[in-house]
Formats: structure tokens, sequence, C-alpha cells
């Protein structure tokens, strides 16, 4: 089996008396969509926030590309190679499509100091944006402005700004949120052919998405792994239907 | 045809002061009757850059020949030295800093007020005088406020049983008056101008403390006193003017003041009234385009001032005699009435440093 | 509606003509008046970098203008004085020429933009505005308290300082080096907005989550931003101290940098020429109604509110069609 | 009549224009559903409603204009909103969010924990500290303490995991069963609202593109407007 | 230094937070609920103080002088609302800074034009004039201690009305999102209009408690309103506790500081010098105090949001 492109060890965090995450251990290896689906309130966005650095974790270690990153901030591990989506979009609302788009391709270029010259004007960051944003399908949306566009839209846009990153691993909070059927199901292709580039870390609460992708799935309850397994292993479970699909799946 | 530029400060927080020596230097020019003299009037806004701009604009563009009004030592500092040496005159309706009359000096710059220091000299005198020996001191942490405290203590003789420099600008006096009470001091001497000073005699009335204190007559203007109320009766202050001097000039200044703004005169509006009859006595005699001449007729002094005799030294600031005044209550109006002489024919601390 | 470009091209062009015309017309207030607009709107360019582009809405900036005033104070005094300026073991004769004077103003008022900037930007929004508003209060209360360089009633320096090859006295000479300065930090200010750190920057003031997860660090981003900012207002007030020839604590006060932020408000926050026009607009008012009666700050109020209510994005947002971060 | 009535109902974002023509209404008791892909107009339509937005055109409840009304009066004809996104009251507690627009009528703080348990156990609590789905059903109750004679759902069971959402849906159709309360759906399952609602109304590009009984949707016109 | 002269410190430290919380509370009241930076807070303090002299000096009583204040205040904050604030709800926070500058202009100089340049008059009333004796012989004013008195009676009040009635809980939830309680059938603009009033009402009278001891004249609202800043980014925008804890320890530092800081420095350097810097840290001891809390705690002591 290959190495794990992305590890976490023991991740423990508190909060007060409340546990959020709870010694989870957990790995995304090369070409696979791993999903981890949960009640809400499970602490999985507590667990993203671990992975991608905007919380310390009390305890445990996480590990990307065989490295301890569990000391570097949010820039340095997107460096390393994280791409975040979020669960709600964070995205500059008042700039154009394409200067978000840019905005990650600048990060991934790392030269950000560069005070003269325009940055539109900058031919090999302005390529790979709208390149990325050509793939999303917003390639006729590039000078809108992010405000207007409708919520599926940004969906996309968020997507589009994580590959232009380039990462060497994805992690989606709940990228079908919000999405109508006809978008799930676009976007479900989308990230079927995505895992080819780079893994997945999927949190969604969307089991048509999540049954159709999903290589593994891990359990999230009460910030505790409960169950990692196939699709099919996960459905069948007693625990996991009483839990969190209840007559669903 | 004589233009002066009047610049001061006619709007904000300090306006009472402005507005006094305005009236006081308008009041003797409508009653000299002269109509050769333009007067343009600007406001500071008690700010020092807006005061250079409008002195700038006196000088570039009205092309003033003389100018006054400042009221403070910090815009008169911005403003002063870059007039006199355009060749403009200066006449001090109030502000006196050391370094004007020290190595600052200049002789196109007088003086109609005082120095700085004048007055708190005259109330550290007073003190001797009065038998006190140990004086707790306090006065706001700025320039103004250290030459307060170096003026009371040149002629003080006694003690000190403390001293204390405020917040410019602080208005809440509680602390310093619990000390006051600690200190087992005989004498209060505050120097507290405007706000402060109200602020600070109003509490210090309510705290139960009745240590007598004293004071330069900044604190104890006829605005100010109306404020305070009983709160102030019986201060003693120091002022090189009151409305009870005893002076043909000075009882026909303060009725005709009062007849013509409806309140009596502070000694802001007597030194404005002053600067216009210092410059209408020296216009008689000469031009200002002629400036040896014209500087030769202010230092002359020849004028009927509202503090009697009145005359310049070497540094072109007053030398004068210098009043204790007591807070008393005429009817509902609460006014100032003099008790005796501070000091007499009082030149200040800085004439020899000044090569004039 | 105008296109922003031909707008900020016309303002420039009318400060200049106003200038030229009063040359000509043997005005020289009105030259000096002219420069106190251009000074100003210098010292809102500078804050509108934080303001605008990064968010940063400082109540401090009168900082890094009082900074740049005592530069120039400091080191003319010593030479007015004919005494040396002792920093440590170091003994300078202090100096009267502006480029020098520049130099310090700018290389001080960054340091202690860098020193605010990192202490300041943990915070954010209204807790951002009040500490570096504490930060002002500071420093103005140590110059008032200063005795060595006048306290509160400040430093007269008789001459303004030189600038090789051309006479400052004369009002225009002095209008033409301010303005030319003023264009400049423009046109660096346009470059900076559309480069990629202006598109960072700009991504970071809206939301900086997104910022850090494409690897870069918006309190770095704010902090540069801040700097140059703190720069250009220090800049300013070297300019605005030798116009004077005055310096005192008053360019330390907090009043100072509120009205810093309403001639950007006035203008158009986070537009190229907005501060400009606000300045212009500040100085004119002043000038005008302050001849008309005592109580002319009721009209001044009067209307800046009418502003307010009816120019939505100040004057230039009502006079440009191009909402912003249209490119 | 009907009780909630639009017609040729158009609105704009500022300069973009969102609403084009939304015919919709609501009558006593009916549960009716909004549907439509992402961005044609659900959400916006219900912000005209609720008077969120300016708008034109006809839009009146229990034969009032609405168009005359400010937020609060239309509200206080009887509409109750539980909005897209929750937006429950973070720093206040979990009693709070209910009393706070409460207004008299059958359902009360009694009445909303019977409907929802989970709440009765945590009334103290911040809200900010519930989980999504206790946010959700604290939402709707909220909206239900208003004693409303027309509640919108806006996206009622977003994020929530499958339990909760099954939970919710039970809710929504004891409400419907038990009260009589009309109902405007929106909602991505269009099973669930199948099974829930009596009619339906479609939205495309802002304007209502079909309207008529669920029964009646077939299976070609929601392929083509919902996408399933 | 004596026990006893620390105690009259610390009491005096007391009355000056309790009083910056009256203007404290209004203004974190208006940030909390409208997000709005109101720079004219300190004018509603003015005019609280020269409605209460108008008033004193016509009547010589003070209860009516103090009712005038509030009434005279109240009305005052919500004209303001109703003219300007309430229009530019929907605009850019920035703006409201503009207007509530421009609103300072008008009203200060308006007061000039009414009342002239010169500080008006208004004492204590006999019956709270003059000293009393506290327990170990400590003499106080009786005046400062009604005002602490009146100082907690008001946090009290406050935290009632904020906490317990529906009206508080309306206001708490306008902060969360003003939209949706508007929404739900509660008149925000009436809200609004009621905070800016019951804001502006505290502030003048604080305005004609003040001014009792200190000086009546324009432009006194100032100096307060920055104080009554620094009380609530220290205590934590939007809560009426945190305005409470900061307007104490503001009080607190600044009386305490300016009296210690001074005997601290002559420690180490000559009385005279001492002096001085002693002064000059104390001015700005609640500057540095603020500071510190923000590095320490971004969002102040009890604030959750930025
Ligand atoms: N900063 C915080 N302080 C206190 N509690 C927190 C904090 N952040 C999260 N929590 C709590 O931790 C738990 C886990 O939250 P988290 O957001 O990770 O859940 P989730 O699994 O992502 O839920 P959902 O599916 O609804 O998004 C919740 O009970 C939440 O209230
Ligand atoms: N605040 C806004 N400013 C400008 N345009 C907006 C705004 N909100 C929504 N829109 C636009 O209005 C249109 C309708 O949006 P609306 O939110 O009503 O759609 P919806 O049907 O609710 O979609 P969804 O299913 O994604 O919630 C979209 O094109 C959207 O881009
Ligand atoms: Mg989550
Ligand atoms: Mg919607």
């Amino acid at each position: 089996m290959a190495d794990p492109v992305l590890s976490t060890d023991g991740l423990t965090k508190r909060f007060g008396a409340l546990t959020a995450s709870d010694g989870i251990s957990l790995d995304v290896r090369p070409g696979e969509i791993h999903a981890v689906i949960g009640p809400n309130g499970a602490g999985k966005s507590t667990l993203i926030h671990q992975i991608c650095g905007g919380l310390r974790p009390d305890h445990g270690r996480v590990h990307l590309l065989g490295q301890d990153v569990t000391a570097l901030n949010t820039a340095a591990r997107a460096r390393a190679g994280l791409g975040r989506t979020f669960q709600i979009s964070a995205l500059a609302m008042e700039d154009s499509v394409l200067q978000n788009a840019m905005l990650g391709a600048l990060g991934r270029s790392g030269r950000p100091w560069r005070f003269f010259g325009r940055a539109l004007g900058d031919a090999d960051l302005r390529a790979r944006a709208e390149d990325c944003l050509a793939r999303v399908g917003l390639a006729d949306h590039l000078h809108a402005r992010t405000a207007t566009l409708s919520h599926g839209q940004r969906r996309q846009l968020e997507v589009a700004v994580a590959l232009t990153l380039e990462p060497r691993i994805f992690i989606m909070d709940e990228p079908m949120a919000g999405l109508g059927s006809d978008g799930s199901a676009k976007l479900t292709r989308f990230l079927d052919r995505l895992r080819e580039e780079a893994p997945i870390l999927l949190v969604e609460h969307d089991m048509d998405a999540v049954f159709a992708l999903a290589d593994r799935v891990s359990v999230l309850v009460y910030g505790r792994v409960i169950a990692t397994g196939t699709v099919a292993e996960i459905r069948s479970s007693a625990e996991v239907r009483e839990a969190y699909l209840g007559e669903e799946g | 045809e004589i233009k002066v530029g009047m610049i001061t400060t006619l709007s904000g927080g300090g306006a009472s002061l402005g507005i006094d020596a305005r009236d006081g230097f308008m009041l003797a020019l409508e009653q000299s009757g002269r109509d050769d003299i333009e007067v343009i009037i600007e406001d500071d806004q008690q700010k020092p850059d807006i005061a250079v701009q409008l002195s700038d604009k006196m000088i570039q563009s009205e092309r003033v020949d003389v100018m006054t009004g400042i009221i403070w030592s910090n815009l008169a500092m911005a403003v002063v030295p870059g007039a006199v040496n355009q060749g403009v005159f200066y006449l001090s309706v109030n502000a006196g800093p050391s370094q004007l009359a020290g190595p600052g000096c200049h002789e196109n710059y007088f003086n109609v007020a005082w120095q700085n220091d004048n007055l708190h000299e005259a109330a550290g005198a007073w003190a001797n005088q009065t038998g006190y020996s140990n004086s707790f001191m306090l006065a706001p942490n700025y320039p103004a406020g250290h030459d307060a405290l170096t003026g009371y203590k040149r002629l003080y003789e006694g003690e000190s049983a403390g001293e204390i420099f405020t917040e410019l600008g602080q208005t809440d006096y509680a602390a310093e008056i619990a000390q006051i009470r600690a200190s087992g001091a005989d004498s209060v001497y505050f120097f507290l101008p405007g706000g402060m000073g109200i602020s600070f005699l109003k509490q210090y009335a309510d705290s139960g403390v009745d240590i007598p204190v004293i004071g330069p007559a900044f604190s104890f203007d006829q605005a100010i006193l109306q404020a305070v109320g009983d709160a102030a009766l019986g201060v003693v202050n120091t002022s090189q003017w009151s409305k009870d001097i005893d002076n043909p000039t000075n009882a026909a200044f303060v009725e005709s003041f009062e007849e013509k703004y409806g309140r009596l005169p502070s000694l802001y509006a007597s030194q404005g009234f002053d600067t216009a009859n210092l410059l209408i006595s020296a216009l008689e005699t000469a031009e200002p385009s002629d400036a040896d001449a014209f500087r030769a007729a202010l230092k002359a002094a020849d004028f009927d001032s509202t503090r009697g005799e009145f005359s310049f030294g070497a540094n072109h600031h007053p030398v004068q005699t210098i009043y204790a005044r007591e807070v008393v209550k005429e009817g509902d109006i609460y006014t100032n009435k003099i008790i005796g002489t501070a000091i007499e024919n009082h030149a200040d601390a800085y004439v020899g440093e000044c090569s004039m | 509606m105008i296109a922003e470009r031909w707008l900020n091209l016309a303002v420039l062009a009318g400060l200049l003509g106003v200038a030229v015309w009063a040359r000509i017309a043997d005005q020289p207030f009105t030259i000096t008046l002219t420069t106190r607009a251009v000074i100003l709107a210098l010292a809102a360019v500078g804050l509108n970098i934080a303001l605008g582009l990064g968010g940063l809405v400082s109540l401090g900036h009168a900082v890094f203008f009082g900074l740049g005033g005592y530069a120039m104070g400091i080191l003319a005094f010593h030479v007015q004085t004919y005494t040396p300026l002792e920093i440590g073991p170091i003994s300078i004769a202090g100096s009267t020429s502006m480029p020098v004077i520049w130099l310090t103003a700018i290389a001080l008022s960054s340091l202690a933009a860098l020193g605010i900037g990192l202490l300041s930007l943990r915070t954010s929004g209204a807790y951002f505005i009040m500490i570096t508003l504490a930060f002002g209060q500071m420093f103005y209360y140590f110059a008032i308290s200063w005795n060595r360089y006048g306290g509160e009633d400040g430093l007269s320096i008789y001459v303004r300082n030189g600038f090789p090859g051309l006479n400052t006295l004369i009002p225009f000479q002095f209008f033409g080096i301010c303005f030319a300065l003023l264009c400049l930090v423009l046109l660096i200010g346009d470059r900076l907005a559309r480069s990629p750190f202006g598109l960072a920057l700009n991504a970071a003031r809206q939301v900086p989550v997104r910022v850090e997860t494409v690897g870069l660090s918006p309190f770095r981003l704010k902090l540069v931003a801040f700097v140059i900012s703190g720069a250009v207002t220090g800049l300013a007030g070297a300019l605005f101290a030798d116009l004077n020839r005055f310096v005192s604590p008053t360019m330390f006060s907090w009043q100072l940098s509120g009205e810093l932020i309403v001639l950007v408000i006035l203008g158009g926050v986070g537009r190229l020429i907005g501060p400009v026009v606000g300045a212009v607009l500040f100085v004119a008012l002043e000038h005008l109604l302050g001849g008309l009666t005592d109580h002319w700050h009721v009209f001044l109020g009067l209307i800046l509110l009418v502003i307010v209510l009816f120019a939505r994005g100040g004057i230039v947002g009502l006079l440009s069609r191009r909402r912003l971060g249209d490119g | 009549m009907s009780l909630l009535d639009l017609s040729a109902l158009t609105a704009a974002y500022g300069v973009s224009q969102a609403l084009f023509g939304v015919d919709l209404s609501v009558g006593e008791g009916e549960v009716v559903a909004l549907m439509g892909r992402n961005g044609m107009g659900k959400t916006t339509t219900v912000k005209a409603i609720c008077r969120m937005i300016p708008s034109q055109g006809g839009l009146s409840f229990d034969g009032q204009d609405l168009h005359r009304l400010s937020s609060h009066r239309a509200a206080r004809l009887g509409i109750g909103l539980v909005p897209e996104g929750r937006r429950c009251f973070g720093d206040l507690t979990v009693r709070e969010n209910l009393v706070v627009a409460a207004r008299p009528g059958p359902w009360d703080l009694a009445a909303a924990t019977r409907l929802f348990p989970r709440l009765g156990e945590r009334m103290a609590q911040r809200a900010a500290s519930l989980s999504g789905g206790e946010q959700q059903m604290l939402v709707i109750g909220r909206a239900l303490m208003t004693n409303p004679r027309l509640l919108i759902l806006d996206e009622a069971t977003e994020g929530l995991a499958p339990i909760i959402r099954q939970e919710i849906w039970a809710a929504i159709r004891r409400l419907k069963s038990e009260t009589g309360m009309a109902i405007l759906l929106i909602d991505k399952s269009v099973r669930e609202l199948a099974s829930v609602c009596d009619r339906a109304v479609i939205l495309q590009r802002g304007s209502t593109v079909w309207a008529g009984p669920m029964g009646e949707m077939t299976s070609d016109i929601s392929e083509r407007y919902v996408g399933v | 230094m004596s026990a006893i002269l620390i105690i009259e410190q610390i009491l005096n430290g007391l009355q000056f937070g309790v009083m910056l919380f009256l203007m404290a509370a209004g203004l974190t009241l208006i940030f909390g609920v409208m997000g709005l930076i109101n720079l004219a807070h300190g004018s509603f303090y003015m005019v609280g103080a020269f409605a209460a002299a108008a008033v004193a000096g016509v009547t010589g009583s003070f209860l009516l002088a103090l009712i005038a204040a509030l009434i005279v205040a109240a009305l005052a904050g919500a004209m303001v609302e109703m003219v300007v604030i309430r229009r530019l709800y929907a605009s850019d926070h920035l703006d409201q800074v503009l207007a509530t500058f421009a609103l300072i202009l008008i009203f200060s100089e308006g007061t000039r034009w009414i009342f002239g340049s010169f500080p008006l008059y208004l004492n204590t009333p006999a019956t709270l004039s003059g000293p009393v004796t506290l327990p170990g012989g400590i003499q106080y004013p009786l005046y400062r201690l009604a005002l602490i008195a009146v100082g907690l009676a008001v946090w009290g009040g406050l935290w009632w009305l904020i906490e317990r009635t529906r009206i508080g809980i309306q206001i708490r939830a306008g902060e969360n999102d003003r939209e949706m309680i508007a929404a739900l059938g509660i008149d925000i603009s009436r809200l609004y209009t009621l905070i800016f009033a019951l804001g502006a009402a505290l502030a003048g009278l604080a305005g004609a408690l003040v001014g009792t001891i200190q000086s009546v004249q324009v432009g006194m609202g100032e100096p307060v309103l920055i104080l009554a800043f620094v009380c609530i980014v220290i205590g934590g925008i939007g809560s009426i506790k945190g305005a409470f804890i900061g307007a104490i320890l503001v009080g607190l530092t600044s009386t305490l500081g300016g009296i210690f800081l001074p005997e601290l420095f002559k420690v180490f350097t000559d009385p005279a010098t001492a002096q001085a810097a002693g002064a000059s840290l104390a001015s700005m001891s609640i500057y540095i105090l603020m500071s510190l809390v923000l590095i320490w705690r971004p969002t102040g002591l009890f604030g959750a949001r930025a």
C-alpha cells in the first residue's frame, strides 16, 4: 500500500468540558476520496481546522507527505500542499472572479511582494487562474463581481481557487452544501475525476455524493471515529445507522 | 490707511479669552474715532498650524503692518518669530512666553500684557507678605505650567509641601485635593487656566479642605468666576489689572465696556484695550512704514493705560505693578477687589538674556 | 458621470492651475493655502493606503505625521541653535536639507509603523481603531512633556529648509516640491493597488482566512501596507512642518488623526484621488467659511452632513460611476 | 382568496435584477413548495415577501398590500420566517431566542418544546454553542412562537445529518396535520417535498415557469426545471 | 502615604470610573447594537450639562436640572437618530464616522451660539455639598458618594433592562442580526431610536452630574468621549459588564497612576524630574493599560466579536 499523503495521529481538542476531537487517527492515501461523515456537532469542521492549521490540537500530530506539519501555521501548510475549500464560501466578494482565482495563483507562486506591475498583466498567473476557472465551468464569468454570483457558482469558484494551488491533497468541507441536485451531480462528477490529480478528504452530509464518491468512509461521533470502512460496510453498520443515517442509506 | 491683522481664538473651548481681547481692542479703536485703521480678524481655533497659516495670509496677501491677538503661548511661538522677521510689528495682547522675552526677543515685538511668569512671581511675593511658609503647588504638565511653578518659586521664600503636575485638560482633581488634605500645607498655589481652574475650585470647596489658596488671575477672570460661584469667594489672586484700579481711564473703560457688551470686562479685555491704545498712540507720531520712528513711538508707550502708569523694559515687555485681588460678590456678580500690592514696578526675569 | 482616470487628472490639473494662477496674479497666500491642501492630501493618501486598500482604520496616523514633523523640527533646531544632536555616542550637527529630512522622516515613521503595526494588527475592527488611538495619545503626551524640544509650545524654525537648486522660500517653488511629491506618491499608490501585492492585500482586507489558505500571511501583507502608509504620512508631516516652519504636539493629537480619516471619507475611501479631493474641499471650506461668521463650524458641520447623506462613497464616489473592485 | 398572493413580482439587488415575474399563491392551511435550481430566485422571493428587499408588482397577504409595509409590520400580519442559513441569535440563550419575538397564541414555550423536546433540555444554553441541527430546530421554534398564519421555511434542512433531517421533516408533517398552518417550503429534497406539499411552484431565472398540484408535476417537468 | 489617603484615592478612582461608565454604557450599547461609532456621544454629555445649568439657573432646583438634562439629551439623541443616523444604517460604517464628526461641529458651535463662549454655572445642591466623615475618619465629599451611588444604580438598572426584560433581549438580538429581528416582527427602527435616546440620556445625566463639580463649557464632552471609548474597548464592545469593569479600571488607573507614579519615580531620580516624568507617564497610563489589554486579549476583556 502506498504511503498516505495525509495522516492524523491521535488528534485531540477540547473546548472547556467538551471534547470536540477525541484521539482522531485517520489517513488519506494517494488517489482516494476519504469521506468523513457524522452528526452535526460531531467535530468534523474542528478536525479540518486542525488539519489545515486554524486550530492547534491539544494532543496528536498531523503529517503531510511524511512531514510533521503540526507546528506550522495555515499559510505554511498551504504552501506544503494543502488545498482547502470552506463550508461557508470565503471569497473576496468585491473582487472579480478572475481576481479571486489569481489570488490562489499568486499564493502558489509564493511571490506576493511585488509592488509594481499589474497583477492582471502577469501572464503566468493569469493563465493558471483562467485555466482553473475554465475547468470548473466559470470561463464565461471571469469579470463578474463575486458578490453577484449565485450560491452554486460561488461553490465552483471555491473549488477553482483550490485548484490554482495545485495542492497535493484537497480538504473539502461540505462542498455540496446548498447545491441543488443537478449542481451536486455535476460537482460529484468533477470530484470523481479530480481524485486522479490529488486525493480528497471530504466532509459531506449529502449521502448520495458520499456513497457515489468515497473509497473509504470514516464516521465521527462525539469527536471519536466510531467506524472506518467502505461505503458498503458503513451503510450496513447498525451503529452508524443509529447515530447518523437513520432510515436513509 | 493702516492694516492690523488680529489672529485670535474665537471658536472652541478657549474662545472666551479671544473674544474678550478682541472686544477690548475694538472698543478702544471705536473710541479713538479713527477710521483709517482696518482690522482683519481671523479665528485660529487654538491650533498652531492654523495660526501660522493665517499669519501667512495676513503678511502675504493682506500685507498688514501690525499683527496682534494671539492668546496662547504655543501659538505665539509658532507665529511671532516668523512674523517679526518679515518686518511686521507684533503687539501681544496676552501670550508672553519666556523665549520671546529672553534670547528670542525682537525689536518689532512688544508685549502689552505681561511676561508669562509675572503673575506667578507676584503670587510668590504675596505669599511671603501674607506669611505663608509651606505651599502646596499645582500646575498642568506643559511648559507654561513648569514656568508657573518656576515663577512662583522665584520669589516665594517658604517651604514646599508638595508639587504636582496634572494632566493638561484634566477636570477631576479629587486625587490632588486628597493629597493637599494630607500634606499639612498652610497655603495652596495653583495655576489652572480655563475649565481646569473652574473644576478645581468647585471640587476644592466641596472637599472641606480649608487651606487658603492663591493663584494668578488667569484662573479667576470675569467669565470663570460666574461659573465657579460661591466656591471662589475669598480666593486671592494676582493680576496687573483689576476693574477697581483707580484711574479715570480704567473707570471709563469698565463703564463703556459694560455698556457696549453687557458684561464686565476681564483682564484680557483690558489687555486688548491697552494694546489698541498703544497702537493708536504710536500712530499719532509715526507710520509703520517708517519702521524706526514707529518702533520708537511704541517703545515710548505714551498712552493712558487702564493700569495707570505703563512702560516697557529693554526687552519690550511691561514693567508694571501687580496687585493681589480677592474674589467678592457684588450683588449677583462675582468679581475681584484689590486688597494689596503684590509687587511693584516689576520687570521680568529674562530681560538680561535679551540682547536688545 | 466621468471616468475616474479623467477625474484624477482633472483634480491634479486643477490644483496646479490654481497655484499657477495665484503666481501670476501675485496671490502668495493662495499658493500657501493650496500647498497646505496638497500636503494634507499627501498625508491622507498615505492613510488611504492603510484604510482603503488594507481596511485598517487607523486613528493613530497623527503619530507618523508628528514624527515626520519632529524629524524636521529636531534636525533643523540643532542647526539653528548650533548644538549637536547626540544620540548615544553619535553626534550629528542636524540638517536643513529637505532630502535628508525627508529620508529621516520616512525612516522614523516606517519604524514606528512597524512597531505599532506589529502590536496592533493582532486586533481588528473597532479595537484596531482604539489601539492605534492609544499609541497616538502616548506620543502626544510624550511630546507635550518633552521640554527639550519645546513641549506643548513646540519648536519654531525660522527659515524654511532648503532643496538643492530651488529657493524654497518662494511659495510657488515650495508648492512645486510638494505637488511633485504628491503626484509621485499617487503614481506609486496607483501601481501598488494594481500590483500583485495590491491584489493580495485587497483580499486580505475582505477575507483574511482565504489569503491564509492560499499560503500567504494576511498579517504580513497588512503590516507592510501599514508601514508604507505610515512612511507616506510621515513624509507629509515633514512637509507640513516646513510649510509652517513650526512643529508642535498638536501634530500628534487624535483630532488630527480624526481629521485625516475625515479627509479620506469625504473624498472617497479606497479611491486614488479621494483623499486629495477631500483635503482640497476641507481646506477650501475652512478658508471660505472662516471669514463669514464666528459660528462657521456649524455650517461646516452641515455641509459635511449633507455630503455624507447624499454622496455615498464620498465626492469621488458621487462623480465617478466605477464601483470599487472592478479591476 | 388565498392568504399570500404574488403576481408578476419583480425585484433587484441594486442594478442587477433577480426576479422578473413571480406568480405564487398560498391558501389558508395549504402547504406549497417553491422549487427551482440554484440562483433562480427562491430566496429572493422570500426576502421580498418578508420585505427585506424592495420589489414591485403584486404582493399581498390576507388582502393587504405588503409593499406598503415595513419588514416588522409584514411579520406582524402573521408571516413567520425560517431563513436560509439559520440565523439564530447566537449570543442569546435558547429560551431568549424563543421568547424574543413571541406573540400571543397557541404556540408558546411549552408547545415549542413539545414539538422539539431537544430544545427543552437546552433552554439556558447559548444558541451559538448548539449543534447545527439544534440551531435549525431553534429557528423553527422561534418562528412558530410568533404564532404566524404562514410559515416560510427556506432550506430548513441544509447541512444537517440525515437523521436530523428526518426529525425535521417529521415535525413539519406534524405541523401540517395538527395545526393547519399555511406553509411555504423551499428545499433541495424533492422527494420529501413531494410527500408533504399540496402544490408546487417552480422558478426559472426569476420567473414562475410552472405551478400546480404536486401530483401533476411530472418527472419531465421536474427534470427540466429542478434537475431531478 | 497613609492608609486613609490610599482609601480616599481608591474612592476617587471609583467615583471617576462610575461616571465614565454612564458615558461608556450608552456608547457600548449604540456600538454593540447598531455597529455605530458615535463620535457625537460627547455632545450629549455637553447638551445634558448645559440643559441642567440653564434649568438650574432659572428654577434653582437641582432635581429639575437633572430631569431636564435627561430629557433634553434623550430628545437630542432621538432627533439625531431619526434625522441623520437612520439614513446611514445601510451605508458604510465610515460614513457614520464622518456624519457624527459633523454632528460634533454642529452641536459644539451651536451650543456656543446659544449660550455664548463663557462657562456656565451649575452648583451642587446644598443637601449634598460638603464632606462627610466615613468610618475610619476619612473625610469625603458627600456629593461624590452620591455619584458613586447613582452610577451603581444605573449599572444595576441597565443590567436588569438588558438581561431581564424583553426589550433587552430584543436589543441583544439586534446586535446579532438586525434584519432577522425585523423579519420576526419587531420594530427595529423604533428600538434603535429608543437605544439612541437612552444612551444619550445617560450621557446627558453624566454631563449634568459631573458638570456640577467641573466646568460646564463647550467642548467638555470630547475628552470624556475618548476615555469612554477606552473603557468600552478594554471591557469588550457591546458588553455592559465590560463597560463597567473597563470604566472602573480606567478610573482607578488614571487616579492612582497620577498619584503613585511620580512617587515611584522619586525612588530613582530627583523630585522635580520625577514629578514631570511621573506625570507624563500617568497621562499615558490608561492608554498603556488599553494597549496591554488588547495585545493580551484582542477583543477586550469580555468582548466576543471585533
Ligand atoms: N471555538 C469553539 N469554542 C467552543 N466550542 C466549539 C468551538 N468550535 C466548535 N465548538 C463545538 O465543538 C463541537 C464540534 O463542532 P464542529 O463545528 O466541528 O462540528 P461539525 O461536525 O463540523 O458539525 P456540522 O456538521 O454541523 O458542521 C460543537 O459542539 C461545537 O459547538
Ligand atoms: N446580495 C445579492 N446581491 C446581488 N445579487 C444577488 C444577491 N443575492 C442573490 N443575488 C442573485 O440573485 C439571484 C437569485 O438568488 P437567490 O438567492 O434568490 O437564489 P435561490 O433560488 O435562493 O438559490 P439557492 O438555491 O442557491 O439558494 C442569483 O442570480 C444571485 O446571484
Ligand atoms: Mg462543520
Ligand atoms: Mg436560496
